[in-house]
């Protein structure tokens, strides 16, 4: 057991954290379009610095590094508060599935623009009805959220049709297909998501020690202290977890099901620190001009989004703990 | 012991439901909430007053129709449940200030008007920073989160040691700002006051205190009617979408979740209702009632939606599915008149802990 | 809306209060046979007096008491700390399902032992395995519990063979009748659970205030507050509930499902309190010398015991909400 | 960075099953709960002394195999899993206070033998009343819940400002009494001083802080054993036992009740392994990382065995089912050692707040 970084491990992390601080472009810009923007041009420079995808294979533009290096990378970038990528489904998803099961030219043909962000991939996974029938080509409409943003898209398929050579994995193989995309989101994600959530805890705990409570703080206060604390349990919890799985995942090549146990547990996370947030807010909560109100919301989305905790509890129950499925 | 509404009481509330679910379609909420600025109508305005809502719990004295709390928290409850945008609530807290603590003179000055619907109050309670000091009658500072403050006539200002001042909004050095509130169903408001000149309300503690526990059962029902709404949301979509075959509601991920949320809007219920008839008859066990009443339905108003969320996934979560709404109303309420923590130290105190 | 006591149902409560005064044992003596024979020695008192079975039928032994003299009967009996009664399952749900669904014979012959106390009645719900055979004659066998004590039976019948004559409600209903049974179970005895539910919270307060917490009492603890008001509340919520759901049975006739939905919550709330109460006992904990101890095991049972929260919650989501069933 | 056992270390926790499994059926542990007084056999303590368990952390200079928390952790998790009655875990408690504060003399009076298993000691901490206060080198008072007290040779007792004292059972002026705890598969004791004499050992805050770090760890540890046999057994039972037809794993009520248990069995091991490897190399973390240990696995103890009763419904709750003493044994650590709160309190501070 050795929970520090090895030299190789320290030398990656300490080049790119030298490269991030040259590079780091600075706040996001208002609005979609130049948000976008931005987005893409941060993840091309990523790119151009051989920085994006650092675990996939050298042949395609990565930068062959080990599962451990991918993970100081999110921890890194999250740490920095870098700007997000552009094409982070691709990065996440689509690629990591053409990887392992696209053919040699599937590779070649899609691999490098998801990298450089020339080509930006979305998920289509939610149909409105299930067994809904797939209605002339492709429409794309923002969706926007209860938080009034528009993050996700709703995708129209009006008999579009689809070159053979572009079904990955073969006719029939979709759900295994599926399943790997998924997971493969989930493993990788998940250190992203566990520093995310030790940032975000920071965050509260200096709002708690601005926020004046009964001639003190309430970081002085023994409830909101309670909880604070098992916050951060929590969230160091998730870290180590995340770090077993990983070393698992080294030991047995693929990524097992804590992916699902963290995601959900994550989403379970966040949305206790935002509750407690408002909480601490007090009646300022009914305020919309704090951060902490849009977090509030937002964080619903985070037991839905990316797998509903149902079905990743489904998931859990099925295949770590192998309880019989329903029929 | 007969825990439920009498004939009178029936008729008010399936009226009141009945003309709110056709006058507020949940299309008309969201017009209201996003597109206009006060987030009500003089016509709808109007349509109140015409019922007699405004004064149902002033005496009948001073114009109103003389009812009890009772009454007030069966027209919250469903204005809650059709989640209606409308001053009713400020004005009801304006007013039960007045009828608690004004003279005869200020009450006809102001409490008969707002009776009649002919004008409108608001409580402005809520410091921007250090609590408002005032100078003789002269108020100055900030006053945050004030519900529908740029559509008022005036405000009954709260300031420390229970004192309460009545300022017009139309008087010299006051200036009232929209803020963005995180319920775009409630317009909220900054006031601001260089040296307003406020009326001093008498200052009656007992009646004041009731005055307050009554807001807080009064939105306490208002929130058993958004948790109650958002459960039936919740029900009907697990009946109608299927997942493997199945209607989502076959599963007890997804019943069992409905079956506590029912738990607890059964509970914000019966809670608000026995705080509401403890005011009328049983006085002495009215403010315990109403802490009790307002813990627990903060608790539950913005749980229950946020649930129901969770029950209708993705969907739930898009701007067009009406479902947020209800989860913003819920926690907005949760964070005004005492949050849940507030109240249930009151509980502790005057259970006797 | 009354939530007040009419003249005549003060007068029903003072009256039995009275008689309990003065009628009352003591307390019940060590030993489950002494024990057993004080409670029904105190059950044919109450007979005697015309104080068992008040809603029943006067033709029967009853007192044809309306439900809300029933609802104040136990309020009243727990208030005053009285013993229990030998044959509450005879009282609580054998008779009133004979009543319900048994003829006129049945009814003659049962009713009037189980209030005096003569016979003894036990439910058999549970079986080891579902589906199994049921296996001569009856043999009873005491089945401990985990907090030490023999509450329960177990009942092994071996071609035990009952006579035409006593089957309730007729051949092929059984699921109905059983179902009553149930129902009865739960609506009459919720109100003497939110009683039990007071009377321990009222303890609990004691013990907090008895409990040196530094330099003060756990009752000036801030934590401990908040989880004493909130188990205060939902004791209220228990009672409010229970009462409002005896005015729907008063008008409509039969209780409705309100008794599963007070059934589970009691459930909740008697564990969390004693799970406070082994908090606010810090290290103390450890001792078995803490009838609060006793407690905590006790009501990890509350959840199984006459219906599992599981099942409860599934007839709550059927009969109430309307969900579909899993078949 | 590697988040697993090396060789060595894997070695010790499968032979520490393999035997315990076979030494510890739950006949055995029950007979030991229930009929033994001391709860353990003559035979079966040697057997973990030639196995060198008592003397695992203790330095080879001191007579021990100078084994690191980490291995210490191992085989708490398995005492945890197997349930075993033993008095390892108190025996270990005084000797970890000996090998952080004991002088030369003391550890080779008192430590070489512990680490031999040839004598036994372990640590008196709960005063009866007001905190013992020694007079000189004279102890007078009562300590409570003192595990294994009745079968130990001496005492290590805790009294104010960090001091500690050996004292030895046979001396004067010590009187030791069994006392019925929750748990019985640990026997308790009181123990009453009357001018008993004690031996101070070193005041060294850190070393001892440490130790008590080392405890909470290792107590953690055995809470995690004891939580994942209780899931594990929930898991047995929902795949076998059948309802309406269907093994009732198959209902989200059990199914995802199970996934919670194991998030809470996987969550304490993690943070359990985590503190014992930085109190092993990383000891700036250590402190924190305890006390996290601690309260996660305080919590994870109890309801996850809870929660396995409820799996296992009325049969869970007989006293013939084994699944009670796992109850009993989560709860019962979750009070000792400090209890989740205080440990909460310790991260709130330590991490910041």
């Amino acid at each position: 057991m050795d929970l520090t970084l090895s030299p190789e491990e320290e030398a990656f992390r300490d080049e790119l954290r030298a490269w991030v601080a040259e590079h780091h472009p600075g706040r996001e810009p208002e609005g979609d379009e130049a948000a976008f923007q931005f987005r893409r041009d941060w993840q091309k420079q990523l790119y151009d610095a051989g920085w994006a995808g650092v675990s996939w294979p050298r042949e395609y533009g990565g930068r062959g590094a080990t599962l451990v290096e991918q993970a100081i990378f999110n921890e890194e970038m999250v740490r920095a508060r870098a700007p997000q990528l552009a094409n982070v489904l691709g990065l996440a998803m689509g690629g990591p599935t053409v990887i392992a099961h696209g053919t040699e030219e599937q590779r070649q043909r899609f691999l490098t623009p998801i990298l450089s962000a020339d080509e930006i991939w979305c998920q289509g996974f939610s149909e409105p009805d299930s067994g809904s029938d797939l209605a002339s080509a492709v429409q794309v409409r923002p969706l926007r959220q209860i938080t009034g943003e528009a993050e996700f898209n709703e995708l129209f398929l009006e008999e579009a049709r689809i070159p053979d050579e572009n079904i990955v994995g073969g006719e029939g193989n979709g759900w295994n297909v599926a399943i790997t995309t998924l997971m493969h989101e989930r493993a990788t994600l998940a250190f992203g998501l566990q520093v995310a959530a030790k940032i975000a805890l920071a965050e509260l705990f200096a709002r708690a020690r601005e926020t004046p409570l009964d001639g003190g703080s309430a970081a002085d206060d023994e409830l909101i202290r309670q909880r604070l604390a098992q916050l951060y349990i929590e969230s160091e919890v998730l870290r180590l977890n995340a770090y077993r799985g990983l070393t698992a995942t080294m030991k047995y090549g693929v990524p097992g099901a804590e992916g699902s146990l963290g995601k959900w547990h994550w989403s379970e996370l966040n949305q206790a620190l935002t509750e407690l947030a408002l909480d601490v807010a007090g009646p300022r909560a009914q305020l919309w001009d704090d951060p902490w109100t849009y977090r509030f919301l937002r964080a619903r989305a985070n037991s839905i989004e990316g797998g509903t905790t149902e079905i990743l509890k489904n998931i859990v129950a099925e295949r770590v703990l192998g309880l019989p499925r329903l029929r | 012991m007969n825990f439920d509404f009498n004939d009178e009481q029936r008729a008010i509330k399936e009226s009141a439901r009945d003309m709110l679910a056709s006058r507020y379609p949940l299309e008309e909420v969201r017009r209201l909430a996003l597109e206009h600025e006060r987030g009500f109508t003089d016509e709808q305005w109007r349509e109140l007053t015409e019922l007699g809502w405004p004064g149902i719990f002033v005496r009948e004295e001073d114009g109103g129709q003389g009812l009890g709390v009772v009454e007030l928290v069966i027209l919250q409850e469903e204005l809650g449940y059709a989640l209606a945008p409308t001053p009713f609530f400020s004005n009801a807290c304006a007013g039960l200030l007045l009828a608690a603590a004004g003279s005869d003179e200020q009450r006809e000055r102001w409490l008969r008007p707002l009776a009649a619907g002919e004008a409108r109050g608001t409580l402005a309670q809520l410091d921007e920073g250090a609590p408002m000091e005032p100078t003789g009658s002269s108020l100055t500072g900030t006053k945050i989160a004030v519900a529908d403050a740029g559509s008022a006539d005036f405000l009954v200002v709260a300031v420390g040691e229970g004192r309460h001042f009545v300022v017009e909004t139309g008087g010299e050095g006051v200036r009232i700002e929209p803020t963005r509130g995180l319920d775009p169903t409630r317009k909220l408001f900054a006031v601001h006051l260089h040296g307003a000149e406020g009326h001093q309300l008498e200052q009656d503690p007992d009646a004041t205190d009731r005055a307050y526990c009554t807001m807080a059962v009064a939105l306490a029902a208002e929130s058993t009617g958004v948790a109650q709404r958002a459960l039936d949301m919740a029900v009907e979509y697990a009946k109608d979408r299927k997942q493997f075959d199945r209607p989502i509601g076959v599963y007890q991920a997804i019943s069992h979740r409905c079956a506590q949320m029912l738990l607890e809007v059964e509970g914000a219920r019966s809670v608000s209702y026995y705080a509401a008839w403890a005011l009328d008859h049983e006085p002495e066990s009215g403010a315990l009632a109403a802490a009790m009443a307002k813990a627990y339905a903060s608790d539950a108003g913005w749980r229950v939606p946020a649930s129901s969320l969770q029950v209708h996934g993705g969907i739930g979560f898009t701007w067009e599915h009406d479902l947020h709404f209800f989860l913003k109303r819920g926690r907005a309420n949760a964070a005004a008149l005492g949050d849940a923590r507030f109240h249930r130290e009151r509980v502790a105190e005057l259970a006797g802990v």
